[in-house]
């Protein structure tokens, strides 16, 4: 696995391991050829930089029960809280950000805890009981927040944990998604305990065998999740300086999107870190560009599906020309004639 | 000091004429007394949204002084809950049932049962579109968008070049506020230089799509100077067009009012002015418009005001108004009680 | 059955003090009696063999004593501090899209190497290839361990365990590691196993091969439906054995006459696949024809190609003189081919009932009406479950309930309701007991004689190929290289051609 | 498979097998006494019935690419197609009824067969690929409607197909949708074809290796999954009397919760017919009778979520149930306690 450095790489096998960095890199190249004036400018990079970068956090988040196989439906609602409790904490309360933030990453561990037992040691679906906690958590939205945004006080140096761009550049939660992609993929190639949930997703039975604690990594996987929705929901109202209490449900279906599609790059079959990133940055790269080309809305969506299904079938036309390779060397072996062979009958 | 064409001169008329506060009541003089005891269904289309919450708590208001029971069902913004909603209250034997921001010809089976059944059933945000005897008490929506359009049209000296984010959901936004807005802009007597950019948008993308679509936009053509959109819509790109530092020379025309748009007026975060109506007035005239049905009477016009706001004048609003809404520059509570003889 | 009370209970020969002693031990599963009252020890330098037939609860202990079960009572007692044990399980254990470095570091007892925090795995690919050449296998460490055959995952598996024992002591737990290996891996393995004992090692043994029992087992435990039937040294001989694990006694094997091939059912000519290069042979009418060679020698593709699994290269494939190289499974099916696959879990679909599985390959004849009739399925799903022996709870127990042995014959069973011409068979009784494998056989052979179905059977086992198949080939790098019937046909004749010695 | 009855059943068997029907029942018994004047009657029963009986046919049509082991997420987005061409149809060009219904059907199949042949043929993941044409079908969806309702020319005779009830009580969509359910329980246990799409689903290589197509068998999971959703589309604008572009998205998540729920009981551990029946209505009937109670918005998702998590936790726990009392039944059987067992890991 992690061991593939050695592996002599030809050509296609780059092409087809990298292809989603070569689609961002030919979406960067063809959006700057149509619009050289106002694409390739650090201002928009950096735009398209701070609106993706929530987006990347909660897709990290949900790539941890992928690995692990399972589903979590639930990072949208409970970003949605994390959004609400914020907004509300530091605008009702005065709350200290640093506090606010202690507080929902502790909720979201909580709700991740509840949904890694239900799953893990009860043995549960994921997916029902993530939909099913998720729809609890969106309950708790609507109670809290009766439906309102807040906006109201939330204080200016919050914002500008949001909001400041480095060297007028970089925006900070680029910079956030930027560490927190490290570190996890710090945990999960270079880390026993990342490994260890590897094989989990791989097979459970197995793992149990060699002593692999299945039901607590799966506890663990769903309270990583929750907690980076909870910090896709703080860092989401510093960029914004609201609170809408629907604002993070939208990232559920991108999210599983993008590390669906990251799982076919870098390290093709696993889900992965960079993969799950390039697709973030691929599709909002992607609906930037189209909208600078004054795309009507409904081209974005077809857009999306289009890449995904286009990245799934290069993935799979590069297996597929490795075993056609393949075969072809084989077929080399045969003799002359290699053709109707009536050449000897018994 | 301003030099402006005659056409923006025409606009501005407009717009002024709609940004004084100047309300008279132009309701109903009588009202037959509130039978106690009647229970009322509010279905509302979504009560995530406070443009329809605010209105719905209003009528639980109402009744509460009416004497009457007031059941607010969520539509959770989708027809077949909302539908669902329909029948349930139908199947109920409520003695009337007001929809908010719910189009009737989308959930047609429900309304269908309810006229079967001889429930009145009333609208709020709905225009009088199809069926149409099924009465709407909101305002003059058409009236309200023009002096947006004409807003739009004078500030910018009738050289409009705006990104119409058009919400697609709901008949009202299409035919009420779309269409009176482009009434103005595309009018050569108001705006001979306009030139609008329009995007379709639906609620179910609220949060990703206009913001998506505006930031890009903006990029595109640096020259757009306008965006326009619903204060809901409104807000979310103006944050996150902040957020990737945008829009310092764009101005936002929007709908509604809501506390957080105002303040954005206030503070000058791009979104320059927004068209009110006094929701929870509407809410007391649709109570007074079903109390009228369930004696038997006709509904009357009620005549609810709209008024723009600006910079210039979102001072007049008081705090109150500002976390609730814009009440109508008139006492509406105190008349209907007079009306419906009761107070509290 | 023979009545328990009949068996003595020998005490075991006095050996030096018992590293691990389990007491009691009892596992239901539903109404599934797994294990009852067992006991059990193991001592340093001495192999512990675990008997009894499929279904009897070996696996079940070993998952106990691994943790992966709780038992319903009784209790396992270790003597000593820290014991090493490892295990090699009997589906393995290995986490197949993971390389091998990764999946023998990651249940290594120290885990992974660590250099500055990270994990080292340049020195874990080098360790594993260490361990790979130390038992002499010519393994990839970078490659995933699906892309390997099951014998090599075995391979890998044991060296797994053993790499992960100390160099003294410590605690083996083997169940039936030599099921997928062919018999020369398995004999290496053997005398692996006694080389251990002198470095102080408790083996606990299972293995359904009793010759491999009576050379290296110090002690032995029999089971019977859970409870131990059996417990004492190795002193009787191999019928006596066999008699105690079966039950019965088995009878002598009916040394059928091996019959002259007639009319050819199948013909394979000069077909080429990834491995193999220009196989020429054909299976006659009632024949049983078995396929003997090295692992990797192209039998299981040769199987598979024949069945049209695995598309081949060139050449033909003829099916009672219709040419089927082209057609699908489903064609294959209809023209009389039934197949087992080396890899059980590819047979059988675990999480259905035993009777949808035995009733999926053939449901017509289940029709009452429009729709399928329970009471049809029910008759065929047991008639099959009588004629195979199957050990079941319910006929509508999931298959992954059942014991592995059982499995493999439902997984056979199946065909019986077919009406076969050719049945291709690929290691059709691995993991399946002493007493079984013979009825298995037995059932073969009656369906070649009376049936007239030609059988295709690739056996690592020798033996059982000389004893029940009338002609035998052997395969090596790809190719057909010798035919043995009649009289030339001896385990010894076999062994020297496929082994070179 | 089908066959359960002779098994004997006990008790508790049977409560965790009908765990669902049990839930409904008490969920209409509470009801019924906290509304007993509004609640139990029957234009209320036949509302609950009309409302949900177009989620039913989505939530069957996804089930079939579930029992076949792949994921269906685009039938939100077929169903809002469906919705839009035949409001579209019937208003613009007034085609009869029929002739839409036979275009949304082979539209639908079309999708679906696409779906199919990447995910069966081409063997690509089918979160990706249905979430990939789904997108694709939401840009189609807007491109045709612009994003605009359609509700004017819709013929009167057609909404009768969707809002008349029979006897003044069981509403004509009920009527398709128990008709549906009868066709699929049908072929899905009675017929050799639905018992090889659960073989496919269990192990599609064992399926193989029976002779059993498994990329046609994907292929025609997807098919039914989207002309389900055609149908359902087209049945939702008769009820509703109106074409709305985005009013069908919202059944994906609530008939992914049906299917998986309707799994935990009739033949626990397999998607069936009447478990996913039973679930729509079980979750329907909850949605009324709280509206009927005058429950705040934020009650409706926190039900759902409750109902969710209880009936897989109610299931399972019927699954140990089962099992300790075997094990304490074999308790007995043992003469003498043995003790507590000290099992050690390693
Ligand atoms: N997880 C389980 N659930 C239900 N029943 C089980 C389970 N595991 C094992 N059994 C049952 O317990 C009994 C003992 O099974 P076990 O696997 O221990 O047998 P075994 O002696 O290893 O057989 P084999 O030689 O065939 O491997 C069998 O009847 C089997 O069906
Ligand atoms: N259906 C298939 N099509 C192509 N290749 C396959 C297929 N199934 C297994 N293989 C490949 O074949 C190799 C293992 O071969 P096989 O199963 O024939 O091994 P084996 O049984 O150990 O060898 P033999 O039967 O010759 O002793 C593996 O590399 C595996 O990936
Ligand atoms: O202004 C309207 C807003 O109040 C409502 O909530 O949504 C639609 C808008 O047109
Ligand atoms: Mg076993
Ligand atoms: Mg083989």
């Amino acid at each position: 696995m992690a061991t593939r450095r050695k592996t002599k790489m030809t050509f296609s096998t780059l092409t087809s391991r990298y292809s989603l960095l070569i689609g961002l890199g030919a979406l960067i190249l063809f959006f700057t050829a149509m619009r050289p004036d106002i694409f390739p400018t650090l201002a928009n990079a950096g735009s398209i930089m701070s609106d993706n970068a929530v987006l990347t956090l909660v897709a990290l988040g949900i790539m941890v029960p992928l690995i692990v196989g399972q589903f979590d439906l639930s990072p949208g609602f409970v970003a949605s809280l994390a959004v609400m409790m914020t907004a509300g904490f530091l605008s009702e309360y005065q709350m200290h950000p640093l506090l606010v933030l202690v507080i929902i990453l502790t909720v979201g561990a909580a709700i991740g805890a509840t949904m890694g037992v239900l799953v893990g040691y009860l043995q549960l679906n994921s997916l029902i009981v993530s939909l099913g906690v998720g729809s609890v958590v969106a309950g708790l939205v609507l109670l809290y927040s009766g439906g309102q945004i807040i906006f109201k006080g939330i204080p200016k140096d919050f914002v500008a944990i949001g909001q400041t761009r480095l060297f007028d550049f970089v925006p900070m939660p680029f910079i956030y998604a930027i560490v927190i992609c490290t570190i996890m993929w710090f945990v999960l190639t270079q880390r026993p305990a990342g490994r260890r949930l590897y094989a989990v997703g791989a097979n459970p039975e197995a793992a149990t065998l060699i002593g692999i604690n299945v039901p607590r990594s799966i506890l663990i996987a769903f309270v990583i999740s929750s907690m980076m929705a909870s910090l896709a929901g703080f860092i989401q109202v510093s960029r914004l300086g609201a609170g809408h209490p629907t604002s993070a449900q939208a990232f559920l279906l991108p999210a599983f999107a993008a590390a669906f599609l990251g799982a076919t790059s870098f390290r093709p079959g696993f889900y992965n870190v960079w993969g799950t990133f390039v697709a973030v940055y691929l599709v909002g790269t992607g609906t930037t560009g189209l909208f600078m080309l004054g795309a009507e809305s409904y081209v974005q969506p077809m857009f999306n599906g289009v890449v995904l299904v286009i990245a799934v079938v290069a993935a799979r036309l590069g297996v597929i020309r490795r075993n056609r390779a393949e075969v072809a060397a084989a077929r080399r072996r045969i003799p002359e004639p290699s053709g109707p062979s009536e050449l000897q009958s018994t | 000091g301003e030099n402006l064409s005659a056409e923006a001169e025409a606009a501005k008329a407009i717009a002024l004429e709609q940004m004084s506060g100047n309300v008279q009541w132009s309701g109903p003089e009588t009202s037959p007394a509130p039978i106690p005891g009647k229970r009322i269904a509010v279905i509302s289309c979504c009560q995530a949204a406070e443009g329809a919450a605010r209105p719905a708590r209003s009528m639980e208001e109402a009744g509460a002084l009416m004497g009457w029971e007031v059941d607010v069902f969520d539509g959770a913004g989708d027809p077949v809950q909302q539908n669902q909603a329909l029948n349930a209250a139908v199947d109920a034997g409520y003695d009337g049932i007001a929809l908010i921001f719910v189009d009737t010809p989308v959930v047609s089976d429900g309304v269908a049962r309810a006229l079967d059944a001889n429930i009145p059933l009333i609208t709020l945000g709905s225009l009088h579109n199809t069926p149409a005897h099924i009465p709407d008490v909101s305002h003059d929506w058409i009236h309200q968008a023009k002096g947006i359009g004409a807003y739009m049209a004078w500030k910018s000296g009738g050289e409009v070049n705006a990104l119409m984010l058009k919400n697609t959901d709901l008949y009202i936004t299409e035919n009420g506020q779309f269409k009176g807005a482009m009434d103005i802009l595309t009018d050569p007597a108001f705006c001979p230089d306009c030139d609008m950019d329009v995007k379709d948008w639906s609620l179910a993308n609220l949060d990703t799509q206009p913001a998506a679509i505006a930031t890009a936009a903006l990029k595109a053509d640096p020259a757009t100077n306008w965006v326009w959109c619903f204060d809901a819509c409104m807000s979310r790109v103006v944050r996150t067009l902040i957020a990737s530092g945008q829009g310092s020379t764009l101005m936002g025309a929007g709908y509604d009012c809501h506390g957080e748009n105002l303040g954005l007026i206030r503070d000058g975060m791009i979104q320059a002015v927004c068209a009110a109506d006094p929701r929870d007035w509407e809410a007391y005239a649709l109570m007074d418009n079903i109390n009228r049905m369930i004696h038997g009477q006709d509904v009357v016009d009620h005549g609810i005001p709209t008024r723009l706001f600006d910079a210039s004048n979102v001072h007049e609003l008081t705090e109150h108004e500002i976390d609730e809404g814009w009440q109508g520059d008139y006492d509406f509570r105190s008349k209907y009680k007079e009306l419906w003889g009761v107070d509290g | 059955m023979v009545n328990s009370a009949a068996i003595e209970t020998q005490e075991s020969r006095a050996g030096g003090s018992p590293i691990l002693s389990a007491k009691g031990l009892s596992k239901r599963f539903g109404s599934t009696r797994a294990l009852h009252e067992v006991d059990i020890e193991l001592t340093p330098g001495r192999v512990h063999a675990l008997l009894g037939t499929n279904g009897c609860g070996k696996s079940t202990l070993v998952k106990v004593l691994a943790g992966v079960h709780t038992a319903d009572a009784g209790h396992v007692e270790w003597h000593g501090s820290d014991p090493a044990i490892a295990f090699v399980h009997q589906d393995l254990g290995l986490i197949g899209p993971l390389s091998v470095a990764e999946n023998l570091v990651m249940a290594s007892a120290d885990g992974y190497r660590m250099t500055k925090g990270r994990i080292d795995w340049k020195r874990g690919r080098e360790d594993a290839r260490r361990v790979m050449q130390d038992w002499g296998l010519d393994i990839d460490p970078d490659r995933a361990v699906e892309t390997y055959g099951p014998a090599e995952q075995t391979m890998i598996a044991v060296a797994r365990a053993l790499s992960s024992l100390p160099e003294h002591g410590g605690v083996l737990v083997l169940d039936e590691p030599t099921a997928r290996l062919p018999v020369t891996e398995a004999d290496a393995l053997v005398d692996t196993l006694a080389e251990l004992k002198s470095h102080a090692v408790s083996i606990l043994y299972i293995s359904h091969r009793i010759d491999e029992v009576m050379r290296l087992a110090d002690e032995i435990t029999i089971l019977r439906d859970g409870a131990r039937v059996y417990h004492g040294i190795t002193d009787m001989d191999r019928d006596e054995l066999v008699r105690l694990v079966v039950g019965d006694t088995v009878a002598a094997v009916d040394k059928a006459p091996r019959r002259q091939k007639g009319r050819p059912v199948l013909q394979v000519e000069n077909l080429w696949g990834m491995r193999l290069e220009n196989v020429t042979l054909d299976v006659g009418q009632g024949e049983v024809l078995g396929i003997a060679g090295l692992v990797g020698s192209g039998r299981s593709e040769l199987a598979r190609t024949i069945y049209g699994h695995q598309p081949s290269l060139a050449g033909k494939v003829v099916l009672n003189g219709q040419d089927v190289s082209c057609a699908s499974i489903r064609r294959r099916m209809k023209a009389g081919m039934g197949y087992v696959p080396q890899t059980r879990a590819q047979g059988l679909l675990l999480t259905m009932d035993i009777a949808d599985n035995i009733t999926i390959a053939k449901m017509r004849d289940l029709m009452r009406g429009p729709s399928i009739s329970e009471r049809l399925e029910e008759a065929a799903a047991k008639d099959i479950v009588k004629r195979m022996q199957i050990k079941i709870g319910g006929l509508h127990h999931a298959v992954a309930t059942l014991s592995g042995g059982n499995q493999q014959k439902v997984a056979l069973g199946k065909w019986m309701r077919r009406d076969l011409s050719l049945l291709v068979l690929d290691e059709p009784t691995q993991g399946i007991d002493v007493g079984a494998r013979t009825e298995i056989f037995r059932t073969i052979r009656q369906l070649a004689e009376t049936q007239n179905v030609g059988v295709l059977v690739l056996d690592s086992d020798l033996e059982i190929l000389a004893e029940f198949c009338d002609r035998v080939v052997t395969m090596a790098t790809g190719r057909i290289r010798d035919s043995f019937d009649g009289d030339d046909l001896t385990p010894a004749v076999l062994e020297r051609a496929v082994y070179g010695h």
